[in-house]
């Protein structure tokens, strides 16, 4: 800049019209700009899938001392070949956000607010709830002397977001272990 | 998707997206799929590029629309008309591809006597019982000629019922208790179906007339059925002009053939109809007798909702069904003990017939060493169904306050659920509710948040919030709408108490077994002897090799093993445990396989090799080596049909799957999906069973005819063909059946939560449809709290023409009012010429459209669709109905409108990024 | 030292002596000029783009503004909106459209912002991208005023102006823009401008030949005397469709003419005004 | 503050937004987009009105008091004390604001990290620095001449004879301080301003009778009696409004339809009563009355007080019109037509 004639650029300026930059004057860099670089440098890539919707898109995580710092499109996938679309762009906000629950919470009967409260406290609890319900609801036969063994008061909802791994483990426990019959997910929707 | 089930054997997208950039044509109906699944578009746009068209038919000019070559509005709720009226076209013009037509469907079949159509009784099929409200298929004998019960081929016989096919129908008029669903079959799941399979269809071949002059043939009913669907009739019950509706039909015939293939593309567009079942079937009959299913650039891709839907239905979580599209167990149903489910369930011919094997490994996988081939491997311990607990139904006896106890796992009825209001209804009268989720979604919030419920202080619900973990922070495998299996990798760990899923579930299960360890009780035994470990061997690390901090996480690939399947009898050396199994074809009846879920079976054929996650990439276009296609990786199902009947590619362009005559075998990028070795030339002995009973060029393998089904004599319980009817809620008359307004089977379930308009002249004139945005995920959970997204969408809106905002006084940008029976909801107004007034016989029509994505939770709140959608169910599958209902518009507010329950986070973080330099650090953080 | 923990020792230290680094002409081997080309007919109007964007550069989500300006509610490019996707309703007619267009700087090869910026803040980077470097820049705000297409903006967060980097970052590491990577249907497409250009032609040539004589290339060559654009676009519409200028001015030119004319001014007045001494000093006497 | 988005022109749409925009499509309409700006108004406020105005003022001053004292002899010496006072009171808020108007006021000094002419911000920059200095050292120059008595002769003859050299740099550079203000503007792309050839002339002709009437003002507050050097002033005073009422219509003229924001909008009044009004016609009236005596020297006072407003109200109202042009999309696409 410092060397740069008076109005000089107006001359580039008359090259660029004509199809070209021209040399342009050298730029002054300052120290941050000289050592430019992308933070992926040094992460870990964990390749991933999109949680959102059906179409599968792969997605690369980048991590950096137990943080994501990066989620986009995975370019070897043959589905999205990298792609994404703003839900799936938007992988990173759904991990790290302020708005998630990070404890858990318990709202007693009649209460207007939450509690928070351990892990712990929260399987024993919700175990001897599922026992109780269990005892109570549980059907050895039907009025017509069918064969049951079923729970029809208890249900459970939801796995079309879930892990297939996770759903094997929901309906064997649920149907296969307590004889819970309610349950569903998306999917009939 | 059992219309896809009924047709063609498995409920599912018969072939995977890429695919769609090898079409010459691409219908999308019911879906708009640029909108909803933006990067499965970048499929056809490719083929558009290679000068393919593609037609978007659908009642909202969308982003889809503008993409396409064509676009076609029409009437919410119109879909099967202007399919018949394609049919017709494709029929009367001689249009269909009759090589294929003869020899891979079941055109030629000649039907059972005393089978009557819509058009001899007026709007419904034989068989229907005005008092139930339901059909009998076996009494309107939908079956074909010579399988009925007189005549009994399946030499099991059917335990009194009179056996073989229409005996089979009998079953289901036996255990149809006024519900749907039992079994795989009559559609009870909205996914494969092949058990109806077996209720309807011989053993051996059916009686065909390959002439199809014989007025029984299905070809004769179709002509017949479809004769009055004219191009007249379409325009006036959908809303379209004739020349839209021709240009449609002449791309279509002309981009279908040997040379060229059509696609279709649909999605809930289709399936949240009273008649969802039926429209894909119709969808079905065209592709049929365009001869595009199996092919290259062809079939129907199923564009489904969530990251593993597919999956969830594959292993289900739903009410009917066990893994792998076996039925769930029913009271009623002949089902008390292995033997006699599985002759009732199972089937002489076709892949089937080795239901059994499947049943027992999946039993053997549950109870391990407690079920035994003494105890029927422990067969009585699962529980029966007596009724329909499909979501609907449930949660109808929720809100009467029948059910004590829900779990929710990532799903949000409160705030999606169909007549939402009736959901937190539900949610209300619970005992107790556990939530795990990843925000305060409106169905953990419903007791403080909800607007329209009674204070706090009222209601009774216990309610435990667990805090999911995301999907960055846990291993597993997603089902992706292409049946694609692919594996993620945990990338760190979960913050604070959140924790996945399966980390719930297992220990639950884990402190559940230790309150019941010392039971007596023979109920109990179930749960006692369940297996249930799925401990790490090693503690488990993250990519990065540092140790995982959460204790107490189940290993997601030994799930998955146990999926996949065991041998029991053979220990592999290597890890000293039951060998895997590399494919379902190892699975035993006699209880030596363990197997969680058949279809999935290969997956993890190796102790060190889950090729869910295998990600390699070869030259091969189809991409065998991405993840793991159910079922056997095979990427595109019934690729036999590309061949002809003599194994030779239709031509060389559509070129696919062939027979190798020097091989042997048939060769082709996919895998086949047919018996790799059976030559084209093989034709079955009478007596043949099983597979051996599908001859060598028949490619619908799943079929017990294999054969697709123009005429469906099971598999649906709305009847063979499908017919136009109008939605549960319409302000049209029915101008094709005037004696039936809205289909025959249709349930309502009606109530003080729950008021219908059945008639046209109600006083809610407007016809409402619901729609997906891109910038928004289904009721919101995963987006409006996500400040990014919320940006791009921010408020509730509805789209309505210019013409009815003036009528009503509307203002675009204004506020607006939407009424259905079921309450009200307040939108800004979207004034558009997008949408457009209808002619619908002879009068205007108005259409609105709702995106159903917001309620009272999260950063940005407002009107929900769902609060005016109703609890009205299709007979197959329970689905509801929210893409054509009623409504009345008005300018202005409705009095309660919700607060924002979250401050807006623009930034998800601002924290630096770990162990990087200031220059290399986000733009954006503006610090 | 406490004095080093004064953030203007930090600002001085940042500030002198810059770096002077050439940036290679067109068409250079080593390292050819990089750009966008965002070709609108197959845009879907998805705006992943703009997510992409503040997902990589970790941006903030602007408020939340229903516009009713069909899907568009985020209006237009800021300080802290790189990608902005325009949505235009043209229905009716013999064919329904929609108009999308993912916008975002336009990269000038004769850029105002560059070439009116005090500090030497705004810089052509090595890959010839219009880059404004976040330690230099002091907020006067001159480049968001000398922008012909209302580009950038300055941040309340940190006083600084802010606009579309080309993902500098990712560039120097051998990655693609974010945006242009997240595209599911290549609408926004990255490379060497050259070569964009040639593709952005022919794309044009196939698209008259498919009968859509709309379609037009906006900036690939200067418009209307304004040098080219590095970021170009595929139009199908009149430019003010978009939003758009149709022939953007470059303010910065010319000045050698006004600045003539004032000191001409100037001396006029004060040559009058020394007569007006002068005479007036004779009078007096 | 004023001047953000309000007074906006209406655009086609909201023209038609009575009963035409009733939605999202507009077809048939002329091409624009929404009611969207193309442009973003300027982030200058009040602190660069003001700093126009006395950048302006200081150069004028200085630059009159140079003239008087080269051509005009020890006669117009009060000129010359007075305009060196009156610039360095004119100059020393001059960076303050200027830093103040910085969204990131710590890095002030990058205005000087680079010498880029092509800049004019940049090169006011330089040329603030450099006449600040000027000022500086003028103001030193008058006060050792102030206090001859007291110093070497040398001292005063060093300082005489620098502020005379520097006269050859100086003035041009006070030229410059005085109208690169206006090309800073009109090398922006707000409509109203852009590529505007007049701004310049109209803002250093604005600099000489605001310096012009600063001075008076000065002189007839400290005394009573008539000078040539007031009559002179007077003269100069005229000149430079003539001037710049030429370019103030000149510019007005040439920008058409843009000139609205400026001459229909928001700060119409500003210009129209302070500057049309209160910086050249109330002055010229006033000083044309026939009075005399201490009347005539309050009114002189009252005219130079409003000479010096309607300055300020120039630099005021253009500068805020120029937030409302660039909010406007329709000026924003007529003046970005293809000639």
């Amino acid at each position: 800049m410092i060397k740069l004639p008076l109005f000089s650029a107006s001359q580039n300026a008359k090259n660029n019209t004509l199809h070209g930059a021209g040399p342009r004057p050298p730029q002054p860099y300052s120290e941050q700009t000289l050592h430019k670089g992308s933070r992926l440098e040094g992460a870990t890539v964990t390749e991933s899938v999109c949680p959102y919707c059906a179409v599968g898109c792969g997605l690369n995580i980048y991590t950096k001392g137990g943080k994501i710092i990066d989620i986009e499109g995975n370019p070897r996938s043959p589905i999205n070949e990298g792609t994404l679309c703003p839900k799936g762009a938007n992988s990173f906000q759904l991990a790290v956000n302020p708005h998630r629950v990070k404890n858990v919470m318990y709202r007693a009967p009649y209460s207007d607010h939450w509690e928070t409260k351990s892990l712990d406290w929260a399987l024993e609890r919700i175990a001897q709830r599922v026992k109780e319900t269990r005892e109570e609801g549980f059907k050895a036969k039907s009025e017509d002397g069918l064969r049951l063994n079923a729970v029809q008061n208890m249900g459970s909802l939801g796995g079309a977001t879930l892990d297939n791994e996770e759903n094997y483990l929901i309906k064997k426990l649920l149907s296969g272990g307590l004889g819970i019959v309610s349950i569903e997910n998306q999917a009939r929707i | 998707m059992p219309g896809l089930g009924a047709s063609f054997g498995r409920g599912a997208a018969t072939s995977f997206q890429q695919d769609l950039a090898n079409s010459d044509c691409i219908l999308i109906m019911g879906s708009n799929m640029a909108e909803a699944h933006p990067v499965g578009f970048r499929w056809p746009m490719k083929a558009k590029e290679k000068g393919a068209k593609l037609i978007h038919v659908d009642p909202r000019f969308t982003r889809t629309s503008a993409l396409c070559d064509l676009f076609v509005g029409i009437r919410a709720g119109s879909d099967i008309a202007f399919l018949g009226g394609l049919i017709n076209y494709v029929l009367t013009n001689e249009k269909w591809f009759k090589d294929y037509v003869l020899a891979y469907t079941n055109a030629s079949t000649i039907v059972a006597e005393g089978f009557q159509d819509t058009e001899e009784l007026e709007g419904v099929f034989s068989g229907y019982d005005p008092q139930k409200q339901e059909y009998d298929a076996s009494k309107g004998h939908w079956g074909y000629e010579g399988a009925g019960g007189d005549k009994p081929k399946q030499d099991q016989g059917v335990e009194g019922a009179g056996g073989a096919a229409e005996g089979g129908e009998q079953k289901s008029q036996q255990g149809s208790k006024g519900v749907h669903g039992y079994g795989l079959m009559g559609g009870a799941s909205s996914h494969s179906t092949p058990q109806s399979e077996s209720t309807a269809a011989p053993a051996g071949q059916p009686p065909r007339d390959p002439t199809l002059q014989d007025p029984r043939c299905a070809m004769q009913y179709l002509r017949r059925h479809y004769a009055r669907y004219t191009p007249e009739m379409v325009t006036q019950t959908c809303g379209c002009t004739v020349e839209q509706f021709l240009e449609v039909a002449q791309l279509l015939c002309d981009n279908s053939g040997p040379e060229r293939t059509t696609a279709l593309v649909y999605a809930v567009g289709w399936t949240q109809h009273t008649t969802g079942v039926q429209i894909i079937r119709a969808a079905g009959i065209l592709q049929m007798l365009l001869g595009n299913m199996g092919r290259p650039g062809g079939g129907i891709m199923a564009m489904r909702g969530h990251a593993s839907i597919q999956g969830s239905t594959d292993v289900p979580t739903l009410y009917d069904l066990l893994p792998g599209y076996l039925p769930q167990p029913a009271a009623d149903k002949g089902h008390e003990d292995l033997a006699s489910y599985v002759k009732y369930e199972g089937m002489p011919t076709g892949y089937w017939a080795n239901f059994r094997k499947f049943i027992v490994s999946l039993l053997k996988a549950w109870y391990g060493e407690a079920a035994t081939p003494e105890n029927d491997f422990c067969f009585s311990w699962l529980p029966r169904i007596d009724d329909d607990y499909s979501q609907l139904l449930f949660f109808n006896k929720m809100a009467k306050g029948e059910v004590k106890g829900y779990f929710l796992f990532g799903q949000n009825p409160g705030g999606g659920g169909p007549n939402a209001r009736l959901h937190r209804a539900g949610l209300r009268n619970l005992d107790w509710l556990v939530v795990a989720d990843w925000f305060e979604t409106e169905s953990a919030v419903f007791w403080k948040n909800d607007p329209t419920a009674p204070p706090s202080s009222e209601i009774k619900t216990e309610v435990f919030f667990i805090p999911a973990a995301s999907a960055t922070a846990k291993e597993g495998s997603f089902t992706n709408t292409q049946r694609l299996l692919q594996w993620h990798d945990k990338a760190v760990d979960p913050e604070g108490d959140c924790r996945s899923d399966l980390w719930f579930v297992y220990n639950l299960g884990k402190r559940i077994k230790q309150l019941y360890a010392d039971s007596t009780d023979p109920k109990d035994d179930p749960i006692k002897h369940l297996t249930w470990d799925y401990d790490h061997d090693e503690p488990p690390r993250l990519p990065d090799g540092s140790l995982s901090r959460i204790e107490g996480e189940p290993n997601a690939s030994k799930v998955l093993q146990e999926i996949n399947g065991y041998n029991l009898k053979e220990i592999d050396s290597r890890t000293g445990k039951p060998k895997l199994l590399s494919g379902f074809s190892e699975c035993k009846e006699d209880g030596s396989t363990a197997c969680g879920c058949w279809i999935y079976s290969g997956v993890f054929p190796e102790p060190d090799r889950n090729r869910a996650r295998e990600r390699k990439i070869t030259d091969n276009p189809v991409q065998p080596e991405w993840g793991f296609a159910w079922p056997h990786n095979r990427r595109m199902m019934y690729n036999r049909a590309s061949a002809d009947p003599q194994g030779r590619p239709w031509s060389e362009r559509k070129k696919y799957i062939w027979w190798d005559e020097e091989k042997k075998k048939w060769v082709g990028n996919d895998e086949p999906d047919f018996e790799p070795d059976k030559p084209p030339s093989y034709r079955p002995a009478p007596d043949c069973k099983g597979m051996d009973a599908i001859s060598g060029a028949e490619p619908f393998i799943m079929k017990p005819d294999g054969r697709a089904w123009l005429f469906a004599p099971g598999g649906t319980k709305d009847g063979p063909f499908p017919a136009h009817y109008e939605a549960g809620e319409s302000p049209v008359r029915n101008l094709l059946y005037p004696k039936y307004q809205a289909s025959p089977t249709t349930r309502y379930f009606e109530g003080p939560l729950n008021p219908i308009a059945h008639t046209p002249e109600s006083e809610y004139p407007i016809v409402a449809t619901t729609f997906r945005l891109t910038e928004h995920y289904l009721s919101g959970p995963m987006s409006r709290f996500n400040s990014w997204l919320n940006e791009l969408q921010p408020e509730m809106f509805a789209e309505l023409s210019p013409e009815l905002a003036e009528e009503r006084g509307i203002e675009h940008g204004g506020w607006m009012t939407i009424s259905s029976p079921r309450g009200s909801i307040e939108a800004r107004a979207m004034v558009t010429r997008r949408i457009k007034p209808l002619t619908i016989d002879g009068r205007i029509v108005h259409q609105i459209g709702l995106p159903f994505h917001w309620a009272f939770a999260g950063e940005t709140v407002g009107g929900n669709a769902n609060d005016l959608t109703s609890l009205t169910a299709d007979p197959n599958v329970s689905m509801h109905e929210g893409k054509a209902f009623v409504c009345e518009v008005r300018p202005g507010r409705t009095g309660t409108p919700a607060q924002p329950t979250k401050k807006v986070a623009p930034w998800p973080t601002r924290e630096d990024s770990p162990d990087t330099p200031k220059s290399a650090q986000p733009e954006g953080h503006l610090k | 030292m406490i004095l080093q923990q004064l953030p203007v020792l930090n600002e001085l230290s940042n500030a002198f002596p810059p770096r002077q680094t050439p940036v290679p002409s067109p068409g250079s081997d080593t390292q050819p000029l990089m750009g966008f080309f965002t070709d609108t007919s197959v845009c879907i109007g998805c705006k992943a783009c703009e997510v992409a964007c503040k997902q990589w550069n970790q941006l903030p989500s602007d408020g939340f503004n229903f516009t009713g300006h069909s899907y568009d509610n985020t209006r237009m490019l800021s300080e802290t909106t790189w990608r902005h996707v325009a949505f235009k309703e043209k229905i009716g007619g013999e064919k329904s459209r929609w108009l999308m267009m993912s916008d975002v700087c336009k990269h000038c090869e004769d850029a105002p912002c560059q070439q009116s910026c005090p500090t030497g803040s705004i810089i052509y980077n090595e890959f010839g991208d219009v880059y404004v470097q976040p330690d230099i820049c002091n907020g006067c705000g001159y480049c968001i005023s000398a922008c012909p297409f209302g580009v950038l903006g300055r941040s309340p967060e940190d006083g600084r102006a802010h606009k579309c980097t080309l993902c500098y970052d990712r560039q120097t590491d051998g990655m693609q823009p974010a945006c242009a990577k997240s595209c599911p249907t290549a609408s926004i497409q990255f490379g060497p401008v050259e070569e964009l250009r040639e593709k952005a032609k022919q794309r044009v040539e196939t698209l008259h030949a498919q009968g859509n004589t709309q379609a037009y290339l906006y900036g690939a060559d200067s418009l209307d005397g304004y040098g080219r654009l590095n970021s170009f676009f595929l139009l199908e519409d009149h430019p003010n469709e978009y939003n758009l200028p149709e022939a953007p001015p470059q303010p910065l030119h010319g000045q050698e003419t006004r600045y003539a004319l004032s000191l001409l001014t100037g001396l006029v007045l004060m040559l009058l005004s020394a007569l007006f001494f002068s005479k007036g000093d004779n009078y007096a006497r | 503050m004023p001047g953000d988005t309000d007074n906006r022109r209406q655009s086609p749409d909201e023209q038609a937004g009575k009963g035409g925009k009733n939605s999202a499509d507009s077809s048939g309409q002329e091409a624009s987009y929404y009611d969207v700006p193309m442009l973003k108004p300027p982030v200058w406020q009040w602190e660069i009105a003001t700093y126009f105005f006395l950048g302006g003022l200081a150069s004028g001053a200085y630059i009159l008091g140079r003239l008087a004292e080269r051509f005009g002899g020890e006669d117009y010496r009060e000129i010359t004390r007075a305009g060196t006072a009156i610039a360095a009171v004119a100059a020393i808020p001059c960076s303050p604001l200027l830093i103040k108007d910085l969204g990131d006021p710590k890095r002030f000094h990058h205005m000087l990290r680079v010498f880029k002419p092509k800049s004019p911000m940049n090169l006011g920059s330089w040329v603030l620095t450099a006449c600040s200095a000027l000022i500086g050292l003028a103001t030193v120059r008058e006060v050792l001449d102030s206090k001859q008595e007291d110093l070497p002769t040398e001292a005063v003859r060093v300082a005489d004879g620098a502020i005379n050299i520097s006269d050859i740099v100086g003035l041009p550079l006070m030229l410059l301080l005085g109208s690169y203000t206006g090309i800073l503007l009109s090398a922006t792309a707000t409509p109203v301003w852009s590529r505007n050839r007049w701004l310049g002339p109209l803002f250093i002709s604005s600099a000489m009778s605001t310096g012009a009437a600063a001075i008076s003002l000065a002189l007839e507050a400290t005394s009573e009696a008539k000078s040539p050097a007031k009559d002179a002033l007077q003269k100069v005073e005229t000149t430079a409004r003539v001037v710049e009422g030429a370019m103030l219509s000149g510019y007005l003229v040439s920008c058409g339809e843009l000139n609205e924001p400026l001459t229909k909008g928001k700060f119409a009044p500003h210009l129209w009563g302070g500057t049309v009004g209160g910086g050249f016609m109330l002055p010229e009236l006033l000083e044309r009355l026939p009075v005399g005596g201490k009347v005539r020297r309050w009114i002189k006072i009252i005219a130079d007080m409003s000479t010096l407003l309607g300055g300020l109200a120039l630099r005021w109202s253009i500068l805020f019109a120029g937030h409302d042009s660039a909010n406007d999309p329709e000026a924003a696409r007529q003046a970005s037509r293809p000639k």
